[in-house]
This record gives structure tokens, sequence and C-alpha cells, in this order.
């Protein structure tokens, strides 16, 4: 049974259709990457499975839950974790006290997920302890008591990882994570995402413009186009297709995909919903 | 009168604790298009609000027609006819399309007072915008509200104009019009910059190319050399045109 | 130890330390060091608005929630004890039903109003408290027969509080050990615990999640936190300890009116001494209430020398009349919200980790 | 705008109030009595709330210190008004008006270059920044009161109607009072007005504008900020002319009467949706009514009835009635 899935999942703003009925399976232990071009509606897709928008139709189903009526808070808690594309953190406050607050969240302790008013916040050695762990996990150990309005872009974007992460959830949500990072930052946290991937339990969904990042590690590739999933499969044939080709350059379109994004002629429509295991 | 229009020597700019342009060179010769290229954050977007001083350069220098403009107010610097469709297409949706158009014209106190042969231009180009012209301009799609948002930025002549995406969300047919409407506006001399995710439609119109990673211009050159180089296409943008 | 107490959050500034110490010691021993009544009254204004303050600022500083709706429970706190005590007369039996009654009074409408904030944007919320506030001063000044009206309700506090009752007739260390300093005392104790208590909800994992609500509510929201059974638990705590203020106001003046606990001049001057004080920290509170007490108890004095001195210039002497202390106020708080915005505390921490 | 889809159920609602208190009310003729004096109350208010709402909406300042300026326009009114003795005291309207009408424009002219001094030291500083703003514009009003305490002294002044101004009117046998239709007259002025410069004139064009996106209007090379200055001198002036009208409504004034009108503003505000003046009118109508129904049906209850209306209001539209495309 897929561990995540959406079921024809629509959102419309006025009278344009952001997202359009996308219907799709991610199986436990994969990396599925998402690709389209700008404004094809991916972080609009983002926001709708983690509940930052609410659909106009279709569900998001989690171990076969229906999360539609979950509000993020709780979605977050039943085990699906998101990172942003544009970085928003808790600028104010230290580093370290950012993931500690992510850590408090999920984690279950006498901390009560936060909701505890009378045990000192610093005597929770087990929050600490954690949040130093994953620091040190994405290389911003030496940070940890700086202001997060203070850091670097490409630091930010490594905190958003690292909050991510700390949230320990089963489904990874990353909306390009090495945007704006530099060429040593970003291997930092592609390797991260692939040890995370051959534990094989997490089910990771990445939004990722780079091709190669895409080829290296996704196990399929889904492309959003218009709003619509034009085209779902492995990577290699994905990439190559007409599909991704005309959805990425615009090229008027030659082989009948109308350029409003109904569903593809050639041989890589969507997969149903699939039965088995990998 | 220099070759560049508008040329940016390592601006740099901050945005709250942000820094996000670190060094931007960039030239934009004189009745040429050029293409501004890159990835999502590479800074492109930052770059023409920082031309039109919407964000300060915390460092560097902007100038136009030989003029320092790098710290000139972004109403100043539209008065020197530069033109400027935003990212969100800024357009005023509780106003009707004829009072968009109508703040653009800036010589305009009244509709009448509107060019109308270049009007008919406009109609001809983006048929939507006659069709809706007494309508609220946010009752439009997304493609309409896009055309009307071009036909602000081209109702009165202009030097230079900046536009960011402008074929987001158009349908074909509608792309092959904006394009004859550059190709006319260049041969009478204006000079367009324009950021672009879609490369075919880069390649088509585009003279000369810079692509941006990171805040900084990583590649300039004519488009030509670009469109034939594939290898240095891909390093640049992970993806052969 | 002291770890445990202030909840391992020290002042973080040698000077900042060393004027929390002053001012302890000041008002734990007012009595023996001030002679005179009018220093213990101002001392014991300094103690209530001190739990005013800092609740008002567990709300502002913390959760970043304007709302001023506050001094509406401070009335209720004053109001409960007040009316408690003239029906039922004096006695610790009427002092505990009055309190209890105020603070289930205060939940229910902190509540309330903790939830309707989720319904509006944050501008319209604080509009509307404005206007919760200015309503319930009404209701109090017209509901006379409960309330006692516009002249309010004079009454008298458990014997053992009231001037006439001694310990002992001799003075001991020259001050009377008579009801008004077990009074004090009592106002000084209940102060030091209440801000203790706030000082320990600010820096538990449930204050951390109120400053990451006040620093990105989308965010703590997507991370997994129910923001809105924060923001109203908040509301709802910061109401509770300024209704405990309330009550300490009545105890000590034996007397409660629509304009003593409910007038909108007790809003600015919280804002002020938040502003003066330092927001998002509890020792904020502290110093401000203390200056500013002090200040605006003798700046009337101050302003009648001046105006005196400069009765030669009639508008000088009318601008300097000691009526006209609010101006002054308004001017002081004008520029301290612009050249002083992180206040006492925010400067001198920012003063450490430069020096 | 074409009227086709012109959002006309915010309208109706100023009506509907009107005709579900009927029957609470019992005789027709006190009915048309409250209501007129409803309607005109509310007019007062709208022409202070319109410029506020402007201030709110164009450049997203929270002025809460707007009342300092309805007390000024009252107070030189007085002034004016007192030296101008024969006029005031004579029974013929137009001899009335040559002294009302010159206190309202003084009033107004005043009002305005305090707020032009308002806007330079006390909210240009603050741009941006809204829980700065709320603080300093209350200490810019703490200022403006205790000023006028100091110049016309702390206590209440009389304010009374001009002699052809006072009396009713017979409309079938309810008794209408003159300055109140003079009041509705106003107000419907001023409404007219405002309205024709917003939607006729490119000034007003470019506050719609501005309201929604200050940046690309400036992109259209046009400098928003002198325009917002524009707007909140006209606000000043606008809460002087209404301070003028209030006290007039009141026939008395005190240094504090802006902090009081201030709460009911804010209501008006919330109601209307911000940066809307068709909303605010509609807003301030509807606050004038209630007020002047609950005065007569329950006294005590007149404030807290006003509240209840906005609560309302926010349940069925939390942005206000007219929330603007933002």
């Amino acid at each position: 049974m897929s561990l995540l899935a959406t079921q024809d999942l629509t959102v419309r703003f006025g009278g344009h259709v952001a997202v359009n009925a996308v219907t799709c399976a991610f199986e436990a232990g994969t990396l599925t990457a998402i690709v389209g071009p700008n404004g094809a509606g991916k972080t609009t897709y983002f926001n709708l499975i983690s509940g930052q928008l609410k659909a106009s139709a279709g569900q998001v189903m989690l171990d076969g839950h229906d999360l539609s009526r979950l509000s993020p808070s709780k979605r977050t808690r039943a085990g699906l974790g998101r990172a942003f594309q544009l970085t928003n953190l808790f600028p104010r406050l230290t580093v370290l006290e950012n993931i500690r607050l992510a850590v408090q969240a999920t984690r279950p302790g006498r901390h009560r997920h936060g909701l505890n008013l009378w045990s000192i916040w610093s005597d929770h050695r087990e929050l600490t302890a954690r949040a130093d762990e994953i620091l040190v996990a994405v290389a911003l150990g030496e940070k940890e008591n700086e202001l997060v309005a203070n850091l670097p872009h490409g630091d930010q974007r490594k905190l958003e990882v690292a909050l991510l992460m700390a949230l320990e959830p089963r489904v990874f949500m990353f909306d390009e994570p090495t945007a704006g990072m530099n060429a040593v930052e970003a291997p930092v946290i592609l390797n991260l995402i692939r040890k995370l991937k051959e534990d094989r339990t997490k089910t990771i969904l990445l939004v990722e413009h780079k091709m190669d990042v895409v080829r290296e590690l996704a196990d399929r590739i889904i492309v959003l186009h218009n709003g619509a999933l034009v085209a779902d499969g492995e990577p290699a044939d994905v990439i190559a297709s007409p599909i991704v080709q005309e959805a990425y350059l615009g090229i008027s379109p030659r082989d009948g995909t109308a350029q409003d994004g109904s569903a593809p002629s050639s041989g890589l429509a969507p997969r149903a919903a699939r039965s088995e295991a990998p | 009168m220099t070759a560049d229009l508008l040329t940016l020597r390592g601006v740099h700019t901050h945005i709250g604790a942000y820094h996000i342009l670190h060094g931007v060179d960039l030239s934009v010769p004189r009745g040429q298009l050029t293409m501004l290229l890159g990835r999502n954050g590479a800074g492109k977007t930052t770059t023409l609000r920082t031309i039109m001083g919407l964000w300060h350069a915390s460092k560097g220098s902007i100038s136009f027609d030989g003029r320092d403009i790098t710290a000139t107010p972004t109403p100043r610097i539209a008065g020197l006819n530069i033109a400027y469709v935003p990212e969100n297409m800024g357009i005023f949706a509780d106003l009707t399309v004829k009072e968009n158009m109508l703040l653009a014209a800036r010589q305009a106190k009244h509709a009448g007072q509107i060019d109308d042969e270049r009007l008919k231009w406009i109609f001809s180009l983006f048929p939507a915008v006659e069709k809706f012209w007494n309508h609220p301009a946010g009752k439009l799609s997304g493609g309409q509200k896009q055309m009307l948002a071009v036909s602000r930025a081209i109702i009165e002549p202009r030097e230079l104009l900046i536009i960011d995406e402008p074929s987001k969300g158009l349908a074909p047919v509608i792309i092959n019009n904006m394009i004859d409407a550059f190709a006319q506006l260049k041969a009478s001399g204006v000079t367009i910059l324009l950021v672009e995710q879609n490369i075919n439609f880069a390649k088509r119109l585009g003279d000369t190319v810079a692509v941006m990673d990171n805040g900084v211009v990583v590649h300039a050159g004519s488009m030509q050399a670009l469109a034939e180089d594939e290898e240095t296409q891909h390093s640049l943008l992970g993806l052969a045109i | 130890m002291l770890k445990r107490i202030l909840s391992n959050d020290f002042p973080r500034s040698r000077v900042l330390a060393v004027i929390l110490v002053a001012l302890l010691l000041a008002l734990a021993f007012t009595p023996f060091v001030f002679s005179g009544v009018k220093a213990l009254n101002v001392a014991a204004k300094v103690l209530i608005f001190l739990v005013l303050v800092a609740s008002f600022d567990l709300l502002l500083g913390y959760t970043g929630i304007v709302s001023f709706a506050h001094t509406m429970f401070f009335g209720i706190g004053a109001y409960g004890i007040a009316i408690a005590s003239a029906r039922m007369g004096p006695g610790w039996d009427a002092v505990i039903a009055g309190l209890l009654a105020s603070l289930a009074l205060s939940f229910v409408l902190a509540l309330l109003v903790g939830l309707f904030s989720l319904r509006v944007r944050a501008i319209f919320f604080s509009m509307i408290t404005l206007a919760v506030a200015a309503a319930f001063q009404t209701l109090a000044s017209q509901l006379s027969d409960i309330t006692g009206g516009e002249d309010g309700l004079t009454f008298k506090v458990p014997q053992v509080l009231s001037p006439g009752f001694r310990i002992s007739e001799t003075p001991w260390l020259g001050v009377h050990l008579d009801g008004r300093l077990i009074c004090y005392y009592l106002l000084f104790f209940t102060a030091l615990a209440a801000v203790l208590a706030m000082l320990r909800i600010v820096n538990s994992p449930f204050g951390r999640v109120l400053q990451a609500i006040r620093e990105n509510e989308f965010r703590a929201e997507a991370i997994g936190y129910r923001v809105v059974v924060y923001r109203t638990t908040s509301s709802i705590l910061s109401a509770l300890f300024a209704t405990l203020a309330g009550a300490m106001l009545a105890i000590w003046l034996r007397y409660n009116g629509p304009d003593t606990s409910l007038s909108f001049e007790i809003m600015l001057d919280v804002l002020l001494i938040v502003v003066i004080g330092g927001m998002g920290t509890i020792y904020g509170a502290a110093i401000g209430s203390g200056i500013f007490v002090v200040a605006q108890s003798y700046l009337q004095d101050l302003l009648k020398l001046a105006s005196d001195a400069t009765s030669a210039l009639p508008w000088l002497s009318a601008l300097l009349s000691p009526d006209r202390w609010l101006l002054w106020l308004g001017l002081l708080f004008v520029l301290s919200v612009y050249h002083f915005p992180t206040g006492v505390v925010g400067r001198l921490r920012a003063a450490r980790h430069s020096a | 705008m074409n009227a086709l889809d012109f959002d006309w159920k915010p309208m109706a609602l100023v009506p509907v109030l009107a005709l579900l208190v009927l029957p609470f009310i019992g005789s027709p003729s006190t009915w048309v009595t409250l209501t007129v004096a409803g309607l005109a109350m509310g007019m007062i208010i709208f022409i202070i709330a319109s410029g506020l709402t402007l201030v709110f909406g164009l450049m997203d300042v929270l002025n809460f210190g707007h009342g300092v300026f309805i007390a000024l326009g009252a107070f030189v009114a007085t002034s004016v008004l007192g030296s101008m003795g024969d006029y005031t005291s004579s029974e013929s309207l137009w001899q009335n008006l040559l002294a009302v009408f010159p206190a309202m424009v003084i009033a107004m002219l005043v009002a305005g270059a305090v707020g032009l001094a308002f806007e330079r030291y006390i909210v240009r500083p603050v741009y941006g920044n809204h829980l700065k703003q709320i603080l300093i514009t209350m200490g810019g009003m703490i200022i403006g009161e205790e000023m006028i305490k100091v110049i016309w002294g702390p206590q209440q002044i009389a304010l009374p109607l001009p002699a052809g101004m006072r009396g009713s009117l017979l409309l079938g046998d309810a008794a209408v009072e003159k300055y109140r239709v003079i009041a509705v007259v106003v107000g419907l002025l001023v409404f007219a007005i405002l309205l024709w410069v917003l939607t006729r004139t490119k000034a007003g064009l470019l506050i719609r504008a501005g309201v929604q996106d200050r940046e690309m209007v400036e992109s259209l090379g046009y400098r928003i900020k002198v325009l917002f200055i524009g707007v909140f001198v006209a606000g000043s002036a606008l809460a002087g002319l209404g301070g003028v009208m209030w006290g007039l409504y009141q026939q008395s004034i005190t240094p504090q009467m802006g902090a009081q009108v201030n709460v009911l503003i804010f209501i008006v505000l919330i109601i209307g949706g911000l940066g809307s003046t068709t909303g605010a009118l509609i807003g301030a109508l509807l606050v004038g009514l209630m007020a002047n129904y609950t005065g007569f049906l329950v006294p005590k209850a007149a404030l807290f009835s006003n509240i209840a209306l906005m609560m309302a209001i926010l349940l069925w539209r939390p942005q206000g009635v007219y929330a603007l495309g933002k």
C-alpha cells in the first residue's frame, strides 16, 4: 500500500486552475523528484499536501487515512515534514533554539510537545542533544548560538533542511533545498538526502530544477506543467521524453500534446496507484 | 552615445539579513533584446528590482544612458522612460483594464488623451485587453493579466522595457504575437531586458544573453553562440536546449 | 539554586543585575528606609505595575499580540475585591471570593477575546480590543448599583490589614507595626511570586513556543504546534495575572472606581513602561515600572516648582503646570519609541556584548 | 465600475437594520426621528472616518491619534463662531451659514496644517512598523490633547447651534431637527466629492491603485509619498470638519472628545474594510443608526450594541464588507 497518495487533487484561484486533478502515489522508501517549469504548480502541490492550502477538490491520503480535514500542525504530527522554497525560519531566535523547537514539536518527552509550562526549557537535555546532532549533520554545529537573522543565505537554506530533519517525519518534502547554495554547501545537503534514501524507510519528495541532481538521486520523476501531471516514470526515459522538453523548453507542440496539459498521448501515462511494493 | 544603454558594475543587494546579489556585472546594448536566464533563486528578479530602485544596491553602480541611477528613487527611474513589468504583474485588481492603462500613460490626464494609433496596435497584439476594456482587471485570467501588464508597459514610447517572465501562462499564439511586438519595438530603437525561463522563447528572440547563478552573472555573450554551444548550456542551465 | 529560581534566565548584564538587586532591596525595605506615606504608596504602585506590565509583556513581547483589553482584566480584579468586600463585609472570605470570581470572569473573557483574534487580521484585533476596553469602562460607570458608578466603591479590608490593627505598640526600628505594613508585605510577596512564576512560564517549553509564534506564526504551525491553543493560553495567563494586579490595587487603596482601574490612561502607562523597560523580557517590566512610577509621582512635584519659577511667563508656566504632566508623558513616550526602541534592558544587554 | 457586478449586498445592510428595528420602536414618528438622527450622526462619523480609511489603506499606516484633529476642529470653530456673534444669533439660515461656513473652512485649514506636521514628525519616521505606529500616534494624540487644553483650557465648552439652525421641521407628525438634515446633506456632499475624485480623476485612480500595490504605482513613475501626504492632510482636514459638526451635534465639546469618537471610528473602519470609502459610509451609517436606536431602547448598551454589530459583520466578512483585492 502506498504511504502517501493524492487523489484528483485540485485547487482553483478565481478562474485559474493552479493544480489540475493530480493523482499520484508515493511508495515508502523511494525518492520521487517533482520537476516542471516556473508556475507549473509544484510548490502549490506541496502546499495542498502539507495543508497550507485548502484543496478545491480531491484528497491527500497518508497510510490510507484521509488528511483533507486536518490542519497543517496535525498533518506534521501525523508524519508529513516539509522544508520551504522561500526560507522562513525564526529570525530573532538562535540556530539552536530554531532546531530545538522542531525537535520539541514532534518528539515525545516530559516537555509534552511544548505544552509544559512549569519545567525549565534548558533542563530538557535530550532536546539539546538531538538538536546538536542534527546541526552537526548539516555542518552548522559551530553556529548554534548565532541569531538566524544574521546567517548568510546558504546557512539559512541548511537550517531549513535541518528543521525538516528535526521533525523526523515519515514523508520528507524538500522544495529546491540547494537553491542559492554554493558549490561547497550543496553536496553536504545532497549527501544527507542520499543517506535518508538509503535507510529505505523514509518517503522523499524532492522539487528540483538541477537535472544532474535529479538523475543521480531520483528513483522516479513526475513532471508537472500548467498544474497537471504530464509525465511519470523512470528518470532516464522521462528526461529524454518530448514532454519534458516541451514542458521545459516551451517548444510549440509537435507531437499532439496540447499546451493546456491534457493527458500526454505517448506511453508515459501517469502510473496508476501500484498495488505491490517495488 | 555609449554602446550600452544600461550597465551594472559589481552590484550587491541585501534584503534584510539576506545577501542576494554578490557583485552583478551586466551590460544591456542599446536597441537590442537581452535575455537574463538562470535557475530559481539565482537572483534574476532581485537584479531587476535593484535596477528599478525597489531594492537598493548596497555596493556597486548602475548607470542608464551614462547617468548613475544607483540611488535614484523608483518614480524618477520610471520617469527616465523605463517601463517595468514585475514577476507578479502588478495588476490593480479593483481598477478596470481602461483605468490600469490610463495610469500607465503618464502623459494622459483622461482616457481620451491616450494615443489612439498605439492603442489600436496594442489591441491587435492582445485582443483580451480590448475585450475586457471596462471590466475590473481582477476578473481576468492569469494569461489575460499578463497581456494587460505588457500592454501597460508599451502604452507610451519607452527607451527601455524590463519585463520579468513575459511568456508565463500565455498560449503559444499569444507568445507569437508578443514576439512580433518585441521585434517591432526593437526595430523602432527600444532596448529590452527580459527575464525568462522558457529557453526556446529566449532563443527565438534574444540578441545577447546573460546567465545568472548564485547572485552573479556567470556567462554573458551573444544568444546565437550560446544556442549552438550545447555543452555550456548544459552546465549553466542543467538542461540541453 | 539561583538558576532554578530565575528559571535559567539571567540578566546577562552586570549593570542590569545590579539595578535589579537595588530595585528588589529598595522595595523590600521601603518602610524602613524611606519615611512618610508617599514613599510607601509609590512602592506599592511599583509592585502593582510590575505584575500588570509583566503580564502585558507576556502577550506583547513574548507572543507578539497587541491587545488593549489588558486594563479590562485589571479593572475586573479590582472590582472583584471591591464588590465582594462591600457586599460581604470585610474579611478574608470576601477577598478570596472576590478574587476567584474575577479570575473566573477574566478567564472566560480572555478565552472569548483570544478565540476571536483568529477570525480577524492582527490590525483589526488591536482596534477591537480598544473598543471592548472602552465599552467595559462605560459599562462599569453605568452599572452604578453594582459598581458604585462614577464615584466607585469604598470598602474595608480584612481586619489584620487595616491601619487600625497593631501587632505591637512599640515601633520596631522606627516603624509602626500596623496593618498597613502587613498589607504592604502581602503585596510585596505576591508580586515577587507572580513575577517569578511568569519568569518560569516564559522560560518553559511553552514560553519558547510563544516566541516562535511571535517570530513566525506560519512556520510554528507548519512544524506541528497548534498555534490556536498557545495564543489563547497566553491570552488567558496574561489576563489572570492582570486580574491579580487589579486585586492588589484594590486591597491597597481600599477603594476602586472606573478611573482608578479601567481608564485608558493606565493602558498608556503600561505601554510606556514596557517601551522604556524593554519588550520581550520580564526584567524590562521590572525596571520600567520602577523608573516610570517613581518619575511619574515626583514629576508632578518637579513641574509645580518649574511652573512657579516661570510664573513671569504665563504661557510657559501654563505649559509647565502639574496638570499638564500628561503632555510631558506624551513627549517622553514619542521620544523613547524613536530613540530607545530596545528599552533599558535591550540597551544594557547590547552594551555588554559590545563592551 | 459597471454596475452589473458591483457588490450590492453591503449597501442593503443599512435599510435592513432600519427596518428590523421598526417593530421594537412602536410609533413610526419616533422611528423617523431616530432614523434621521442616526443618519446625521452616521454622516458626521463618515466624514471623520473617510480620511482615515484611506490613510490606513493607502500607506498601511495605523494612525491611533486621528481623534486629536476632531477636537482641534471643534475648538477652532468655537473661536471663529465666538467672534462672529451677530451672524450666529440672527434667525436667518443664510446669515448663520455666513458664520458656520468660514468656521468649517478655518477648522479644516488648521486641522490640515497640524496634520501636515503630524505626518512629517510623528508618522514618517515609523513607516512599515505597525506597533511603533500605534505607540507613537497615541503619544501624538496625548500631546495634541494637552496642547488644546493649554490653549483653550481643560474644561468643557459649549458650542451652541446658530439660531437659524435650531428647532425642527415636521415630517408628517415626526419632528426632525433642522441641523440633522443639514448634517446629512453635508455628509452626502462630502461622499459625492470623494467618490468623484476617486473615480473620475487621475489622483483618485492613483490613490485606489496605491492601496493595492504601492510599488507598482511608483514603478509607473508616480511619487506615492507626495500622494500620501496629500491624503493624510485631507484626512486631517475632514476630521476637523467632522469635529465642527460633531461639536454642533452635541452642542458641547471637551478636549477628550477625540478619544471618545476614535473608538466609533475604528468600528466603522473595521465594518467597512480598510481603504474603502464606500465601506466607511456604510459602516458609519450602521453605527450611527445602531447608536441612536439602542440609545432609545436600551440606553446603557449603546456602545456594546455597536461592538456586537461589528462582531456580527466580521463573522460574515472577516476583512470588512469591502475588503480590497490586496
